[in-house]
């Protein structure tokens, strides 16, 4: 019996705004799940606070809606505990690379396999219009009157000096892009971003739809392995280029920790330790 | 009574002082290891700069026949490296008592009844191993010469620390041992006790610092996820379980900082994990809103703040129990939580087993707060009846829990839904005692959302006022419930009935005030000790009770601002002494005997004025 | 005598309701707007969901002849959009009182002697502007109609709001508006209330929420650097300074977080500067190892913490008084600082410079305590005699400042060296009330270090027993001298002094109470009311005097566990009654009036019994 | 008159261990400040926790010694009011990149004019011997028993990506060199890193000397101005490069904010409002 994307809805009726992209973002990866086949209580969503941290209400799955910009640590946790649980995080452009910015190298570091997908409007969205981390210069926002006095983050590169395993832009005016970068980001294994470039309706950031609609897919001969190479591409803001820019295959944390516990327990002759026998070594 | 078992024959105190850097505490760690290989029991108390290197450094270890519940008050064998090192501690030699000093570095002031022993350490050691690395191990010689210990058991837990026989480190360390002897043998020292004879009974025995008992007592509990980043003092208990961990089948990790430790606490808690991470003040700020978090989603939790000097970065070395009101009112908005506050070494491991069960079945963060002075204080502890630890039911009311003892362990898990609760499946029902069923993720049909907003029963975002109102007082029905459990637990008394002074201390002050209880009976003023385990939610009808039967109650602690007489104050309405001790190092016997004494003074001429 | 101050011919509420993104708070805001050009008072109320859109949302605006302290309990004007609109307030709605809806959106049931008007917003904009984007200002005509309001005023207004005549937001507003008071014509509702003439005296006061209040009396103060990150619901506190502070010659940044902000201010604020930074409870929880960084170096601080709904995320949007405690208490180890909880909107400006002067001269953080009601409500506010701010003498000591008041502000400085005092500079000086001179740097021979680590009185750190003891005296002995200031101000007690109901409120309560307590007159119950501004440290003696006249003593707040009577409790061994609220929505003053009326019913017996 | 290294000296006797490579650090700074003379009154120097964040403690400076990785937040914040003093930062690899990590980019993208040694030892030094984020893969610390089981971050491509506009590497064995890459970043107008790579004594890290040993200063043709070149060098471990990396010009936090309050400023003829007509428009 095939799944279908209904399966993956909640109860709860999103209160996004009328038109704003998230819809776009949660249907397709309800999508994603229905074909992967993952059984929804095989899934958790983490999901940090802002318009796209309420994500987890629309997902049927284990769902925790935290705090902001600790998506990331939590999914951590929950894949480090339980590696058996396929983990999805989701943030926006605040929640992960203002608040939450400093786990995002140290997820990397770990390369803890679960998928993130950082939801860039250029905006504080929740919180009605404020700059973000990637408000580009010069644009007024409400905290911004006389313009933004801070140069943007390139999320892409910073992604990459971090070694994340798997990096990729979507763009948000193509859904069956944003699904194809979804199943392959979920069917790596290691920590992968979908970096997901959508414009805010109703706090709309200048210049920033025409820089989305310019996009254009990573050339097809880009080898994804090539970590300067996707960094000069990723540095190209016309066209602002959208596909996989870089994947490798390196242990996850999961796989380090089984080493752990093999050289641990070596000595116990690959067994696990009894109690008794951790009590007695301290006698 | 008390006092019988006061009693003891043997029971003296060594220190060793000098320099942060000078290998001090390891010399006094492996004379306590060996002494505690004996028949006594051992306890020793560290204070350490902050500093990697320099500043003021010593342990202290007291050796006695019968349990110990101080570290002491007078030294009565003191061995120095440093100026330093005499100067700040030859006030606490005790009459008749032995110094052994550095005479190339120590210039002493003799003292009347006290004996003197010049032994150059930094010389023999440049001599025997071409440098300063062994001094502290010809120390150790010397003290092994003194109390005639076997020197095939200090060889061993040589080579056990430094690794096999033949490493450069251990050969220094071997050689630096044997001229340590020689060189006492040579100052015609006279062995003045002897720390030989092993025991039979000495085999249900570990000697364990505060911070591995809490180590120790999560692996019991359960426990098999750890977050941690290190901050002194409570570094060794995240260090000790990245050690064991894996060995157990179970998962440390170090992470980015306190907020990032917290949060995969959580994540894993919510994977359905038993989850600890371990910290001090400073990192317990950072964890404020994931705190929180954990209160809202009622997720299990157990912190551990093992007390440092404050405010600030403060004195990171040293004791105080100056994070108690902030430990219960530390966080924003009004959620749940439990505070356990362990009373020695031995008790960190009992309060984390209780700590899990607190949290684990109502479903709420726990902090256990210990301090640095129980943190590295090293003590004999009796190995309990590890195959009596038994998992009862998640459905066993908590106060049918057994309290966890040497005799019998009892953990828990938490309350999983039935098939039948799984549908139309409301994570957060509103129930009795506030505890409602948690599905574990994997479980079909039991998906739900956990959200830090407030939300309905079914776990769905709501703001309206009825949700509000029900469901925070949903969340305290679990502190109220826990709160009746507690007043079934036996009492936490100790001391005769009748007695007209109480005294009422929390956490680490237990044994000193044992102790000054035991030196009040024997100037035949008796004392009763109130010292409750779980200071928040308290046990309310047991310090009532204690409060109305005592004319004079002390509140003993180590801050400024009386943090716990605060609430005997605030909830029970009494005005008790305050004695506060906020030096950054733990409060002695004598000093809490000296108030029972004024207090006593004042009681009889209330007596006389009486009659 | 209070009662007649209460006298009022004119007193209405008016309330929109609906969903978020209808545009019913700016319609509201815009209508209060005008209504504060004319000669009477107005004071508005917000309600909004966490989301972006959807969810109920309502403002309500409250309109007098005289100041207003509360926000109304009954609605005269009901103009709801939506049926959760409707269904959610028309509870609220007073005798004979009127309901605009409309029809195509909201099911009504008729209530007897209440008058209905429907008005298709949604249909009539369509047809003037071809969609939704219209329909608040529609409804703001049909409020222009019913007030009489010159339809000018409010067409200036949505010119200054929207940007000048010809731009396409302002001209579809403006069509709006028209077709607004043409629609109330046609329905022929009869003009209720002239809210028309501009009164001369009106020019002397504001329009203000009670975050820009903050705002301004920051700037007022002196004030010159902000760091902040937006949180519902100080954000508007922040987006005012951003605006603001480049105007004046300050700095306002925004930073990462909340962590940062608070760093980047302790950053200004050694570099000499007065800084403030804004933020709610769960900002607040990330701030707590700076808050007591701060503390330990003695530097001057203030922070906002406009509190919502909690515990976690909890109820962003909601208002509530539950972090008192965890504002006086949420940090490890000890360290001073002091509380402010203003008591309305006006208020807020007076409170912050006082904020200022305490935390400038005393050289501590202060925190000042509002939350979502306050911070979002409107209210006029007399312009103070700005020609009056005198910058006193940073050697004048602080109980001679005066408290900031319409007609006289007085604001300080942090008290410098003097070129004696350099030689051999000792920052951290041990002085009678605890404060010592603070160098800015630039400063020659000032240098200093500044040490989260315990430290000496020359800024070294030390770890020492009788240093820490020292120390922890010092910082403490201000919060000792700043008690004995506020001992000096005058008490800020209300009503009859032969009353025997006492009322202790604190913060945004205090509007609710008070007209509580005018109700009470009317009915002949004499009601006392005490409502300290500085809530830590408190006013000890004040309280107990008041404590000491009344029979009976009644603590109003706005959480769950009575965080407040906690203290009256513990502190003054009071057992005062106490009414929580803890709904997310203020107080009303009829709610406070049914406990008066009940604790005078027992007064009454207890007279009774006594004859 | 010259002033002198000595003049940069506290009176507190550093309590470093003996040898230690932070006393080399110390002591080239007081010398470059004493060169560039600037009176030590001008000077703030904030440093973190960690026994790099000593370095406070010894100079003769207006000195802070905060908490554990917000050194840099707190230097911004005075940078930004005080725009005329000299602001040093210092602190550790774990202070820096680990708890502190988060603040980086957020500095870098205000370009705010400050120095900011970071001197990593590759360890937590102060709470003797613990895995920092820059110990490498494997390696035996006291919280890796079993072997570090995450890589280590690459600092100085990530200062890239932040696009940090001064970044430089030095060896601790090459003082001099130190002291030059010290002037230049001082002299350097925007915000300005100076990363050493310093092995720790006490606790030493697996093969860190020898890669240290290894260094080479970068090629002299190096254009600074090149990201994508400074990365391929940056990525090298043998040899490891050290100098100046990257160096470019952009408005500093301090030009930008002046910006903004010229426009801000601007309605009002080019003056400071007063308060009264600050009040008034609330009227
Ligand atoms: C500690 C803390 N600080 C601030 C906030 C307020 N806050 C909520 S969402 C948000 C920003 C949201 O922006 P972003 O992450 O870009 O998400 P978006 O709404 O744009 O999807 C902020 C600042 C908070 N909830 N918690
Ligand atoms: C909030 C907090 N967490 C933890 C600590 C404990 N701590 C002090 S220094 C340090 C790490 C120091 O490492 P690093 O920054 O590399 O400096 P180093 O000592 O190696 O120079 C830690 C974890 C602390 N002081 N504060
Ligand atoms: S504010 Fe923007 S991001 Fe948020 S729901 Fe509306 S359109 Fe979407
Ligand atoms: S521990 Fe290492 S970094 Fe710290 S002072 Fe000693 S040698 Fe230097
Ligand atoms: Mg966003
Ligand atoms: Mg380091």
């Amino acid at each position: 019996m095939k799944r279908t994307s209904a399966e993956y809805k909640s109860s709860i009726k999103p209160v996004w705004c009328a038109g704003c992209s998230e819809y776009s973002v949660l249907s397709s990866v309800q999508k994603v799940l229905a074909e992967l086949d993952i059984p929804p209580e095989d899934i958790v969503v983490v999901s940090g606070i802002g318009c796209s941290g309420r994500f987890s209400h629309y997902l049927n799955a284990y769902s925790l809606h935290g705090t902001h910009g600790r998506a990331l640590p939590i999914s951590l946790g929950v894949k480090a505990a339980r590696p058996d649980l396929t983990v999805l995080t989701v943030g926006g452009d605040g929640d992960g690379l203002g608040i939450g910015g400093g786990h995002i190298s140290h997820a990397a570091r770990k390369n803890v396999d679960l998928t993130y997908l950082m939801i860039d409007n250029r905006i504080y969205g929740l919180t009605k219009g404020q700059a973000s981390p990637t408000t580009p210069l010069g644009a007024k926002t409400k905290t911004s009157p006389y313009g933004v006095y801070e140069d943007a983050l390139a999320a892409i590169p910073i992604f990459l000096a971090y070694d994340v395993s798997f990096i990729a832009r979507g763009n948000i005016g193509d859904v069956s892009e944003i699904s194809e970068l979804v199943t392959a980001a979920i069917t790596h294994k290691g920590m992968s971003i979908v970096y997901i470039v959508s414009p805010c309706r109703t706090f709309p950031v200048e210049g920033f739809k025409e820089t989305v609609e310019s996009s254009e897919v990573v050339p097809a001969d880009h080898d994804r392995t090539d970590r300067l190479k996707a960094m000069e591409l990723a540095y190209s803001y016309s066209p602002l280029y959208t596909g996989i820019f870089y994947q490798i295959r390196k242990p996850t944390l999961g796989d380090r920790l089984r080493d752990d516990t093999d050289r641990a327990q070596a000595e116990a002759g690959g067994k696990e330790v009894t109690i008794e026998q951790i009590l007695q070594s301290f006698a | 009574m008390g006092n019988t078992e006061f009693k003891s024959d043997v029971d003296f105190v060594v220190r060793i002082a000098g320099e942060g850097g000078e290998g001090i505490i390891s010399c006094g760690e492996l004379f306590a290891q060996a002494a505690a290989r004996t028949e006594y029991h051992v306890f020793t108390y560290i204070t350490y700069p902050a500093e990697v290197r320099g500043g003021f450094s010593m342990i202290q270890i007291r050796i006695r026949d019968w349990m110990i519940y101080s570290m002491g008050s007078t030294v009565d064998y003191l061995v120095v490296f440093s100026q330093q090192g005499y100067d700040r501690t030859i006030g606490s030699l005790g009459k008749g008592g032995t110094v052994i000093y550095d005479p190339d570095l120590v210039k002493i002031e003799e003292v009347p009844g006290a004996t003197f022993h010049a032994v150059p350490f930094s010389k023999i050691s440049g001599e025997a191993v071409g440098g300063q690395r062994g001094k502290n191990i010809v120390a150790l010689g010397v003290l092994g010469h003194l109390f005639s210990m076997d020197r095939q058991v200090l060889e061993k837990l040589l080579q056990d620390r430094f690794g096999g026989k033949g490493g450069q480190a251990t050969e220094i360390n071997l050689k630096s041992l044997a001229v340590g002897y020689e060189a006492a043998r040579q100052a015609a020292m006279g062995c003045r006790f002897h720390l030989s004879a092993p025991s039979s009974q000495k085999a249900v025995y570990m000697m364990l610092s505060g911070n591995e008992a809490i180590a120790l007592g999560a692996i019991a509990a359960g426990c098999r996820f750890v977050a941690g980043y290190p901050i002194t003092p409570a570094t060794p208990i995240f260090e000790t379980l990245t050690r064991l961990m894996p060995k157990v089948g179970g998962t440390a990790i170090q992470m980015e900082d306190e907020i990032a430790s917290i949060s995969a606490c959580i994540g894993a808690s919510f994977g359905g994990e038993k989850v600890l991470t371990p910290t001090s003040g400073p990192g317990l700020q950072l964890m404020g809103e994931q705190l929180t978090l954990a209160a809202m989603l009622e997720l299990p939790l157990v912190i551990v703040n093992v007390q440092r000097g404050g405010p600030s970065t403060g004195l990171p070395t040293k004791t105080e129990q100056s994070d108690l009101k902030f430990a219960i009112y530390g966080t924003a908005g009004e959620s749940p939580r439990a505070i356990l506050a362990p009373s020695g070494v031995e008790d960190c491991f009992y309060q984390t087993l209780r700590a899990f069960t607190i949290s684990e079945h109502f479903q709420m963060p726990v902090i256990i707060l210990t301090d640095q002075s129980i943190g590295y204080r090293k003590a004999t502890v009796r190995i309990p009846a590890v195959s009596n630890i038994t998992v009862v039911d998640s459905s066993v009311p908590c106060e049918e829990i057994d309290l966890p003892s040497p005799d019998r362990i009892q953990t828990t898990n938490r309350l999983e839904p039935s098939s039948e609760e799984l549908r139309g499946y409301k994570r957060f029902k509103d129930t009795d005692d506030g505890v409602s069923p948690i599905a574990r993720p994997g479980t079909p049909g039991g998906q739900y959302l956990a959200t830090g907003l407030e939300h309905t029963e079914a776990g769905r975002a709501d703001y309206s006022p009825s949700t509000h109102v029900k469901m925070t007082r949903k969340r305290f029905r679990k502190l109220k419930a826990l709160s009746k459990t507690l007043e079934t637990n036996p009492p936490e008394c100790y001391g005769p009935e009748d007695a007209q002074i109480g005294i009422i201390g929390w956490g680490s002050t237990e044994g000193a005030i044992r102790e000054a209880r035991y030196l009040a009976a024997e100037k035949g003023i008796p004392v009763r000790h109130l010292h409750p385990k779980v200071v928040s939610p308290l046990p309310n009808r047991q310090i009532e009770h204690f409060l109305s039967e005592m004319k004079q109650v002390l509140v003993v602690e180590e801050n400024y601002t009386g943090q716990f007489a605060h609430f005997v104050k605030g909830l029970f309405g009494a005005r008790p002494i305050e004695i506060h001790k906020y030096e950054g190092v733990p409060i002695a016997p004598e000093e809490i005997l000296s108030a029972i004494e004024k207090v006593a003074g004042i009681l009889d001429e209330e007596d006389i004025s009486r009659v």
